[in-house]
């Protein structure tokens, strides 16, 4: 079997979640790779949204920025950003919404916003941009993250996106009807959450990492499931179109440098 | 009607000390000529609008033009943070920046709500968030139909919206095409309005029935500006520079590095500098 | 993907007895066809809901397939009267008909929150008028930041929405040019969707970068109908037949007369009875 | 001079209240006749908007509906129609809304929706259409209607529209900040509304027009300006232009029958 990396394990693990018929809700850096990854393999017709309005876009190279001009180019269309996410998001016309975080707890919350009070911040994050809104609006949601133990964290400083919130019923209490993170995809593994308690669980463990290796990378005490299996390893062909994906992006980006 | 004027008079005469500004555009067509004008004439106590602050604001921000900024995402795409953006929310530096933090969602509403002159929007947002704990211009509305409470957020109605866009004819109309962003709304929503373009041409031509166009009286002023959006980017026109997005990572990190720089490249230039960039980019292509 | 189907068999799954039907179109692209075969389906107790009932409506009024309708103008345009909508609610023939009324600008608002998944909408509207007095469903909410108090109607989300389009590409998706209405709106405000289209194309070729298209995966069923707007027009393939439209208020004045002409025209027809007149229309420019 | 129809009187007069660099929004019927004529003779620049969308049109013949394809072939562009009705013309970005009405008051108070009760209406008429919202957000009104005794009535069954509702302040307390109706034309003569009451007052009458005509063709008491002028003929070149746009739309209306 070929070498590959944690990350691109993680990439792999990710893309293999979305279907052949997922309208997909794309967050920019390692959610636009897997995305685009399970587009090049197991999902030709997949449709991805990016928020700057391209619907349908089949970018040959990674975008850098949200709205990259190969996004509108390669788009069935593009629509305006008010109408992306009133008709689109809002509108409840996407299937999943793909997110990455700096921040993440045992429910899946995410935080982007701020390390530290919101006020007196010790890091001030970039801000929530489109995941307030992905997270409650679109059918379910993946979320692909590094895990450590300053992401990974108890307690987060700021909700910047729901997740299960507290637990348990908290989301259909706050009257969201969607699903929320039923993935949560990282370098080490892949969580999905408890029927009940809406904890995330290790269901898959990937090649070669160990339990020690996830609880120490990890800021609560991990729950895993009763079964836990192996996550498969990259086949020849997804580390063949990830990288081939990587080197264009890599050679776009660099001829303009 | 064509109100054609250059640059330094169009924001000497629609951009006053403590407006607020909108400039947009989202990724795509970001009017940064226009907003290092607004830097080399010293504009002060701005309340800055902007869904994605971007380098533009981090310059403007930077150079103490701002007292106030409103935004939903505060980054340098695909790189990392805006420096000067936290270096003003963090330690105040070179004042004390006061922000208004929404989500897109909010923010793109809030623009809408604007253009169609209503006081506020209504969203199927914030459920859960913590924004709303920090952000009392979050509020919300319960529906007179089913009881549902719902999200609300101020309508946004800068003073001055500044955009820049691929084309003007003689008229002095103008068409977006590409990634729209928010700008046709925030237009609309202003009490005045900047458009920069690439060029100006006769007429449009053929074109789409229903061509994104701001006709001409919709508008304060039209600059030409070619390259005016460089970093950003003019669909048709020039690529977005991604080489220039990471390498503004390392000048606005450190505050002298980022005067120097800023002395050198905007308050001792002018727009004329911004064409030989898209002209690189052009023809890199 | 591509959900392409007989004007007959789309008809037939997705509209059923009873159902919140709104077939739009502002003048152009009003799918005449698809309304001819809800008639010849016997389509019965259907709550019709269109801005401008026109010709359409009429003819299923006429035809005792609707117990309510939702509009806000009903009139031959140009012409005068819809006589079977006006009997229907002066006398009751064929049957009673319920109606709700509303301005253009509160329904075009009310499709627009359909789409944007809000159960209302917030206009400034109405003031000074008696539509209030006599439609309960127009109430009012409060800005919380200004104290306004500002007119709402519901959100309206068909069961079924049917529109006519000038093109589909292979994979079913589909294109709208020119007049463009509130059929977007309305499809993306609906449970199910249905487009009849002129042609379907290998795939749009050369366009705008924002044209109007509608995934396929939006739509329930793509029908390729030639000239299935006819009287109304199809813009780029045939004109409005503002002859016909003239033509009908005769047609339509007395019962019998219609019933007749229905018989003939409808009943004993087809969809594929609209290409000639395109034709027709087409060869006259 | 040339002999003229009262008809091409009202339209002439109409389309002489419309300045170049005015926004109309313009109704279907007479509105449409006068704002076209006005376009091609003194205010060439006019934006003349359609509620189909259509901005900035030039039709060379007058369209029988709203929304022919005429309208949108001549536009700078088009645009849906909510956002027309929002962003446009509640965007406050319409400087005169030309309307008529089937029925109107003398504070220019519109009825388009029924003769008789609303419940049991003894004649349905079509309805406001885009009326009620054209009333109040466009920074004045016109309005063109032929005189008579049963549409110049003393009371309306249905207000659809706003005029000047109960006259002075009435629109106002009702919180709207636009003009209203400022000019009133006729078959007869023309009206503009009193400065204190709003009470639409007769300020010009058409040549060869008597009081007694315009009294016998109003349901209301008609109030006379202090000083009644005269309107001016039309001239020979507003006649050439009406007709010949009136010929041009037979020409293209009778192709298709």
């Amino acid at each position: 079997m070929a070498e590959y990396t944690s990350n691109e394990m993680m990439t792999i693990a990710a893309a293999r979640a979305l279907r052949n018929e997922d309208v997909c809700f794309v967050g920019i850096g390692a959610p636009s790779a897997a995305s685009n990854l399970a587009r090049l393999t197991h999902a030709p017709d997949i449709t991805l949204i990016y928020e700057s309005g391209t619907i349908a876009t089949k970018p040959t190279v990674l975008p850098l920025s949200i709205g990259d001009g190969e996004l509108c180019d390669t788009a069935l269309t593009t629509v305006a950003v008010p109408e992306m996410f009133r008709y689109w998001l809002q509108g409840g016309r996407v299937t999943v919404g793909f997110l990455g975080g700096a921040q993440i707890d045992k429910y899946a919350n995410l935080n982007t916003t701020v390390v530290g009070p919101y006020d007196k911040p010790k890091v001030r994050l970039p801000g929530g941009g489109g995941a307030p809104e992905i997270a409650t609006n679109c059918g379910e949601i993946f979320i692909i993250m590094s895990q450590g133990k300053r992401s990974f964290v108890d307690k987060l400083d700021f909700i910047t996106s729901l997740g299960f919130g507290e637990g348990g019923d908290h989301r259909e209490r706050l009257g969201v009807k969607t699903k929320g993170p039923t993935k949560l995809v990282t370098d080490l593994c892949v969580f999905e959450p408890d029927a009940t308690t809406k904890e995330m669980t290790v269901v898959t463990i990937h090649p070669g990492v160990t339990r020690e290796q996830i609880d120490a990378n990890t800021g609560w005490k991990v729950r895993y499931a009763d079964k836990v299996g192996e996550t498969p390893a990259p086949t020849a062909k997804e580390l063949e179109e990830l990288r081939a994906l990587h080197a264009r992006t890599a050679k776009a980006h660099g001829d303009q440098a | 009607m064509p109100r054609f004027s250059s640059l330094h008079d169009a924001i000497a005469t629609n951009i006053k000390d403590g407006d607020t500004v909108a400039m947009e555009g989202f990724t795509h067509l970001i009017p940064h000529a226009a907003g290092h004008e607004v830097i080399r004439q010293g504009r002060k106590h701005l309340t800055l609008v902007r869904m994605t602050p971007d380098l533009i604001y981090d310059q403007l921000i930077g150079m103490g033009c701002a007292d106030k900024i409103i935004f939903s995402w505060g980054g340098n795409p695909g790189v990392g943070s805006l420096h000067r953006l936290r270096d003003a929310i963090e330690a105040g530096w070179p004042n004390k920046l006061a922000i208004e933090e929404h989500s897109h969602s909010a923010m793109a509403n809030a623009y809408e709500a604007g253009a169609a002159n209503l006081p506020f929007a209504v969203l199927r947002g914030y459920i859960g968030a913590d924004l709303p704990k920090v952000n009392p211009n979050i509020k919300s509305v319960t529906c007179p139909y089913t009881g549902e409470k719902l999200a609300t957020v101020p309508a946004i109605r800068p003073d001055v919206t500044v955009i820049h866009a691929l084309r003007a004819d003689k008229a002095g109309n103008v068409m977006l095409e590409g990634i729209l962003g928010v700008q046709k709304q925030a237009v609309l929503a202003a009490k005045r309005a900047i458009v920069t373009v690439e060029e100006v041409v006769d007429d449009f031509g053929p074109r789409n029935l229903n061509a994104t166009i701001l006709p001409a009286w919709t508008l304060s002023a039209v600059c030409v500006v070619p390259g005016g959006a460089h970093p950003s980017y003019a669909q048709g026109y020039y690529k977005r520079d991604n080489a220039y997005y990471k390498a503004w990572d390392a000048i606005a990190r450190d505050r002298d590095g980022f005067l120097a720089w800023m002395k050198t490249n905007v308050l001792e230039s002018g727009p004329e500098a911004f064409a030989p960039h898209a002209q690189r980019l052009a023809a890199a292509e």
